[in-house]
């Protein structure tokens, strides 16, 4: 049996709900792996029906590519440090970006030498080729802020935002005239002015908000993808650039959010956040090398610990938090987790301030531990959750003896797997002494208000999301 | 029956029809997924390698045209396979423990 | 008609039978109200606040010379010779059965209304004082032990050492029983509790302390809400499940009462030998017995270095609160037994109503 | 400018658009009446854009049937009585599955005429014609339960699952006779089976279930439209037709879940139900003419309510709830509604039992009334909850001398505009008497743990949904 | 350029996307306005009524058919027309007092 | 090195300065302990079980007869006489600047460790027993004003009536304070609070009590955490505002000191007067003159209707953990001050760290 564009259609209809169902499933941890193996099977099914399709015919230098790519890419993908994902997510990026601009420019030439051009292909072409082409210096940029190679400073002058409108303008002149001419000189003036703004679009954006633009980079190279798509009038390019596209632009979005940026800002290379003052309580942390996290990500590690210390402080009382942790550790409990406070003897401002509010709140004795008893639990313990408290976890109380807390015993939960404090601001406890643990490489702090905080965790604990 | 449709206007109901579904397939990921959820969208986006395969596989074309297709098969191909196995590698250092 | 609210006079009353604010409203349905001089002083209502409220204030024998004398405790022979002939009493007889007092109340043709026989339906229950004065004790009782106990009652981890939170076990789940489990907790003690009746399981878990469950292969609910007397073979099994749990403890509060019997003993000698030295027992059945054999009504002793307290009159303790509700109570019930004549209040046939008929004693006539 | 399909379909991609984004206009409160205006432009778009097209030549027809229409739609739709809705929106069913019917059969007759048949439009032309037949009578069927006209009791018989499994077979069988010979008799008789099954579908279900089956039937309908589109090869009814069929579904299931049935149970037509021990809580009051609601019902009368007062009993302090409670009082005081609980002298177990533990989840005092003084405020509040309490709110008290609580004063609850009840069951309080007012108007039973039902509510006003 | 794919194909394409946007419109509606909603659906599927105008209004296909299509527009309108309106004063109803 | 534990003597101290658990430790760390007979009697600790712990019964003489002797309450002259020449003392002077007994230590070749001026920083928080003995005090004090308030503290709604909650105001929130402020929110009283120092607003929330707000015109922020006196016209001031405040109060409790200088008067005549009958005024400042002029020190008296408790020693009434988190103190403090040597433990130079330097005092040599 011939196999048709029909057949071929299908496939890539089938494809198209691999790819769907796959991002679908990354959207939850129990079903991601499940999900990536969706995608990948989708990837395949696609390129088969490709390969198979009349008009691909000489397969020497596709296989030498695809040999060549599939080479590289596992080679480098298996060596990675774990660390050094964000570089080569950027680097990769760059490539789809860049392929997208060979592919529009090969479509020319080839429609060129059959006498296929049209305006409306010629303007799908540019479409493809300036958005392949900013996707690719962009990521080039990325990834040299990420690598080291390039101060991850943000890079700022004036006139920067209308530099970018000229330039963009001007581009889109060039589109314009391209797609009526179909002459060459244009396309390349074009492809290269694309180059220019996709340095300039990045460069001003600081290393804190690189995750979201890497993010963003993405949801370029889909469109990219889907430009191709309407070039090629393939509609497996256009769903699934237009899906990747759409859902990294939200994803974009999504991740400010929960860093509490603006997107305008990050996507326009630092609108508006010229000046300093509204800094964010993360933003400052990350400048001290301190790792800030989501609720989520606290939960996520949570819900299937084997243990997790809760450590309450003055700040729990501040807040009033103790009604709200005492929903978690049941809820905790519930999954099957050991869930134990550990109560420092002068946490709080008041001797047994900590055994009032938990009484009050009517968390069972036999779950809350003093000092001597827990201390040595620590090492077996998934997380850690400091909720308000500060000096009564500080290591300088151990390890610096100019430290005004030198000698006070102290609650080890550095020695855990993973630390999260629930505070609002990088400020210090009672003594005003800068706390080390914070920089410790298994903290993370969640900024806000604890009761507000626990509660986002009882929330996401209970559900939400489909 | 009618008359048949121009295909770039097919081309765009697809288009606007795959832009919704990307609009919510994302929504309620988890945060301590976006980074592979980047990678794999990334990895899908390797896509555009059907469209170089297109390029470098008419040899009618001429060989610059395929020359230029037979790059973009490569870098599309990296991204396809490094992209596919770095989200695999994360997804497994997000395996969590069992009990 | 007048009502007579006379001194309390038994030995340690601090209580009084009616306060200014329900004086206020009995002499706004157009009672006369004749108060003894002196009467609330003790529970913080000064004479001129009666006064205030519209009542006249007279001697002793002013007070008893009246058609409804409202009264707190059992009267003795002089109050009754007091009393105006034929005319109505309410108040506690405190006895069960044969009781000198009440043939010479009869013989005087007064009638009675004997609050202890208030039934226990929920249309009652804003007239029954034995609530309201159980549910008092049930607070007093454990702000008692927590004053005579040497430690914290709550947790509390401090630089200087760490205080467990003390055990507390209160025996008798009844309305005092279930107010101390209440206070205890409030106080952060770690409570459990014990009743025979078994469906106080659940009320007890519903204040948040722990219900001790022992088999005694019989139940102990009785009728209108009370226990019934176990069986001598459950008592004994009883006494030997509860001993180990009570050896624990460091304060016990002990309500277990049966209506007109002996108060079941719960917690032997050999316990309070086994009790660590400093714990406080406070036996809310002082008066029928004791819970303790070793309790002495009335009094404080020390025993195996343990303090029992035997005290028998909590609400007299918080005479304030406990008089206020004595009062309501009473004129709750006095609303059921009155209609608004033209000349003012008239009583209406007490064996009509339920209420009144069950709690009601004349002379057979 | 002529008017070309060009133009038409973008004028349906317009108007699909605008149904997508009307229908995400529903799913919330804020946007819903926005939503349904949407769907209108939509629809108007939609006609318009197929008026002009070339193939409609002769407008008499339309113009009096979009007019006969039009009147008695409006008219229907504005003189009927809002209890009735159930009603009219399951009989407006039916008029689309016969629709759909007509026009499959139009088309086969058109077609026919014209020569253009083959075995996939006639496939199509099934598809329409037996979905749309379904609809039809599976709609008049839930329209005459509805309105009486036929019992409520679902209709039970043995062998019935076998007699549908029968009728659809021979339904696809002619089908594809039909499909393959074009034979008018089959077309007929596939109709006339399809008409039966929606009989048979459709009678077996209970009163209680009635809106999932309007909303399952709505489904049907999409689907359809959808065939429809199939045939006539007109993209915007397959849009249209695939996302009321599939959203129809998706909801019929949601409205399954938070009435606690099971989907296939419901859609099947009793499957398994037969034994009535399973039967819920809600199903039960429902027999009895006791309304049942969803923790988002209360939620979504509560939280722009003016006035909310909480009534807790003895339920309340088995199932612990107060420290929920507080954190309900405490979103609602947030959204500026004004929070009262209201303490029945003999509330609970014991004296006070209420005070101990409301102090203990430190609900500010001046928020506890006693009866006395809140008793006058019921008949201005707009949501009354009663957490685990039952006789204290019991108006046999006042109204029935024969029962044991005659003349005990109650918290009249029953007065506020909306009385919600959080219990776990039918049964009784205490004193062993039914509350009449479970049996009012304006009361809802919401079943299930009242600590559980409470943190429902908590989650769902702190958000959730997107 | 690739030759034209079959028409029904590209239906069941646009199929395909349109179910998943069904799928996920109607995530998380709040329950109180599941009537509503099933009186919206109940609307916007009268889209049927396209179809009866193709059938209605083609004089070529005989008057017959003309009726059958006249019918199946009279149907449809009244869905139409009475699935907004009802909504509409569902929605009505639903809206809540202002403070 | 020996270490003595004598029986405290100052009437109605039932403290004792080290407990057997305590002793236990001492002796583990290879101290010899000597134990006068019956020093832990009252506070709940039998000779038997020092015994046990390690320690030696003796009499008195040879409880004094020490290298280190450890007491709870300030020596008199008899006791100075006993002790042994050159020793070392660890207990409470309860004196500032002149001082009597003093100098008769230092004529003895005495060194003193006064532990009223142990530092307030993090590392002595351990060792500080006037923390931990005012934290007992807080707590015991609300348990003494609930015995004596004739009333219900929590607010309950019943059959029998409402009670409504009690209005505790609390002055003064340091340790003491802010434990008497907690235990009164357990108790279910409304309670308010009022403190000098700007910084302890926040405290009071994070009890969920509800902190006066005054303005003063100036802050009452000392050195080393405590409060300092204020100027004449911001004391007026002080008492003008808070007097409306304090007559609303059922139970007053009063916290404030200042250190060596007269408590601060807070609760006039005048606002006693408008108090409530029946109201309770718990005075912690008593032994400094009270922060209410009408109250006597170890005395409980009523005036214009209210009761005034004017106990000087709570910390007495809960003897067992008081003197549990004293010993404990006391262990931690002679931690940091010996070091293990061959023949048991030695003494380091006590000037060197600079917490026993603060508290040292010597003759000048
Ligand atoms: N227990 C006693 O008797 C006593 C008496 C006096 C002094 N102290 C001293 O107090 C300290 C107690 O240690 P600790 O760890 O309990 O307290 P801490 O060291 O004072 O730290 C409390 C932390 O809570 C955070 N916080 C405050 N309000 C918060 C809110 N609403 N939500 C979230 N976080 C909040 C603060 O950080 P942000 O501002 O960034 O949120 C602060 O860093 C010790 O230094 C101890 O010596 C104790
Ligand atoms: N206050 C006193 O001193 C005192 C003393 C003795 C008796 N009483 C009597 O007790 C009654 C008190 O009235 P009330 O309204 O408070 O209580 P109630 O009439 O006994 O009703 C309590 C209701 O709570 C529900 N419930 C129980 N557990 C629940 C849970 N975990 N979640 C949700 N709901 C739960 C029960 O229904 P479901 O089983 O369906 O869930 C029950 O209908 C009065 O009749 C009074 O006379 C009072
Ligand atoms: N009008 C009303 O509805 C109303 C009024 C008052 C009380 N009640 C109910 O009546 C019940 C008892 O009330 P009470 O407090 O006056 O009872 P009570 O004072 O007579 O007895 C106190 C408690 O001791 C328990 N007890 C007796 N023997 C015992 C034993 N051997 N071991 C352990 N426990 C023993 C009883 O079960 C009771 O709970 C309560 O449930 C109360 O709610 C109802
Ligand atoms: N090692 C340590 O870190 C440590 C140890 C003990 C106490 N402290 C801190 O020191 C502070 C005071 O402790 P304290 O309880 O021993 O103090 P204290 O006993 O000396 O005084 C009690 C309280 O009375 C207040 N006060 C004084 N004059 C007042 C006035 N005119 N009106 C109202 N209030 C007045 C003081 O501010 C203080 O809060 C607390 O904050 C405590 O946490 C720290």
């Amino acid at each position: 049996m011939e196999f048709t564009v029909n057949h071929q259609a299908l496939a890539y209809l089938v494809a198209a709900i691999l790819f769907i169902l796959g991002l679908k499933g990354l959207t939850h941890p129990a079903s991601a792996r499940r999900g990536n193996l969706y995608a990948m099977f989708g990837m395949v099914i696609a390129i088969v029906a490709t390969l198979l399709a009349r008009e691909v015919q000489s397969y020497g230098f596709i296989i030498a590519g695809i040999a060549g790519g599939a080479i590289i890419g596992a080679v480098v993908a298996l060596r990675i440090q774990m660390t050094a994902m964000p570089q080569l997510v950027a680097a990769l990026h760059s490539f789809v970006g860049l392929a997208a601009v060979l592919v529009g420019i090969g479509t020319f030439l080839h429609h060129q030498h059959l006498g296929l051009l049209n305006a409306v292909l010629m303007g799908e072409i540019s479409a493809g080729v300036v958005i392949g082409a900013i996707t690719f210096t962009g990521s080039v940029i990325a990834f040299g802020k990420l690598q080291g190679l390039l101060s991850g400073a943000p890079v700022k002058f004036a006139g920067q935002h209308l530099l970018n409108a000229v330039i963009g303008a001007l581009t889109i002149a060039l589109a314009v005239h391209f797609a009526m001419t179909g002459s060459l000189l244009s396309l390349a003036l074009m492809t290269v002015l694309a180059l220019v703004i996709g340095v300039t679009l990045i460069i001003p954006i600081g290393g804190a908000d690189m995750p979201v633009i890497i993010s963003m980079l993405n949801s370029y190279s889909g469109w990219a993808a889907a430009a191709t798509g309407f070039t090629l009038h393939n509609n497996l390019l256009i769903i699934v650039g237009a899906i990747v596209g759409c859902s990294g632009a939200i994803l974009s979005f999504i991740m400010c959010k929960a860093m509490n940026r603006s997107i305008i800002n990050v996507v326009f290379g630092g609108f508006g956040s010229d000046s300093s003052a509204g800094e964010s309580a993360g933003a400052q942390a990350a400048e001290q090398g301190i790792k800030s996290a989501a609720v989520e990500d606290a939960v996520y590690w949570m819900e299937d610990a084997g243990k997790v210390i809760i450590v309450p402080g003055y700040g729990m009382a501040v807040s009033q938090a103790q009604h709200a942790l005492k929903e978690l550790a049941e809820l905790l409990g519930a999954r099957g987790v050991e869930v134990k406070f550990a109560i420092h003897p002068v946490a709080g401002r008041m001797p047994g301030h900590m055994n009032v509010l938990l009484a009050e709140a009517d968390i069972p004795y036999d779950q809350v531990l003093e000092m001597d008893e827990i201390n040595p639990e620590f090492p077996g313990t998934d997380v850690v959750l400091v909720v308000g408290a500060n000096d009564v976890v500080n290591p300088a109380a151990k390890e610096d003896k100019s430290s005004p807390i030198y000698g006070m015993p102290i609650l080890e939960a550095g020695r855990a797997r993973q630390v999260y404090f629930l505070k609002r601001s990088m400020r210090p406890g009672y003594s005003g002494v800068d706390n080390l643990l914070f920089y410790q490489d298994n903290t993370y702090l969640v900024f806000g208000d604890a009761k507000d905080t626990i509660e986002g965790m009882n929330t996401a604990l209970k559900g939400g999301g489909h | 029956m009618p008359e048949a449709l121009d295909p770039s206007l097919i081309a765009l109901y697809v288009f606007v029809l795959a832009c919704f579904i990307g609009y919510w397939v994302i929504w309620g990921v988890t945060p301590s997924l976006h980074t592979p959820l980047v990678a794999l969208t990334n990895a899908i986006s390797g896509i555009v390698l059907v469209g170089a395969l297109l390029v470098a596989g008419d040899p009618q074309a001429g060989l610059l045209v395929q020359f230029i297709g037979f790059v973009a098969v490569l870098l599309a191909s990296i991204n396809v396979f490094g992209g596919f196995l770095v989200t695999h590698r994360m997804l497994s250092m997000f395996k969590k423990k069992k009990k | 008609m007048k009502i007579g609210i006379p001194l309390e006079t038994r030995p340690g009353e601090t209580r009084v039978a009616s306060t200014p604010d329900v004086v206020k409203k009995l002499v706004g349905q157009g009672f006369e109200v004749v108060i003894e001089a002196g009467a609330g002083v003790r529970a913080g209502y000064p004479d001129a606040d009666y006064e205030a409220a519209g009542a006249r204030l007279s001697d002793r024998a002013g007070a008893y010379d009246v058609d409804l004398l409202l009264k707190v405790r059992r009267p003795d022979e002089a109050d009754v010779e007091a009393m105006r002939a034929g005319g109505l009493y309410i108040g506690l007889l405190e006895s069960c059965g044969e009781d000198a007092i009440l043939p010479s109340l009869l013989a005087k043709g007064m009638r009675v209304l004997a609050l202890e026989r208030m039934p226990r339906t929920s249309r009652a229950q804003s007239m029954d004082v034995l609530s309201s004065q159980s549910n008092i004790a049930g607070y007093r009782a454990v702000i008692e032990a927590a004053a005579r106990y040497g430690r914290f009652l709550p947790m509390m981890m401090t630089s200087a050492g760490s205080a467990k939170p003390a055990r507390v076990v209160v025996l008798g789940a009844g309305v005092a029983g279930l107010q101390a489990i209440a206070t205890a907790r409030r106080l952060g003690a770690d409570v459990y509790a014990y009743d025979v009746r078994p469906e106080t399981r659940e009320q007890i878990l519903s204040l948040g302390a722990k219900p001790i469950d022992l088999d005694l292969g019989e139940s102990g609910a009785g009728e209108g809400g009370y226990a019934k007397e176990l069986s001598d073979e459950a008592k004994a099994r009883q006494q030997a499940a509860l001993a180990d749990e009570l050896a624990k403890a460091h304060v016990i509060v002990t309500t277990a009462l049966i209506p007109c019997r002996r108060a079941p003993v719960l917690v032997t000698e050999d316990v309070v030998q086994r009790m660590r030295h400093g714990s406080v027992i406070v036996d809310l059945a002082a008066a029928s017995g004791g819970n303790c054999p070793l309790t002495v009504a009335d009094e404080i002793v020390e025993r195996h270095g343990v303090t029992l307290v035997g005290l028998t009159n909590f609400p007299a303790l918080v005479p304030a609160d406990a008089s206020a509700f004595y009062a309501r109570n009473l004129f709750n019930l006095i609303e059921i037994m009155v209609e608004r004549g033209e000349s003012g209040p008239q009583l209406k046939d007490l064996s009509a109503d339920d209420i009144t008929a069950a709690m009601l004693i004349q002379a057979a006539s």
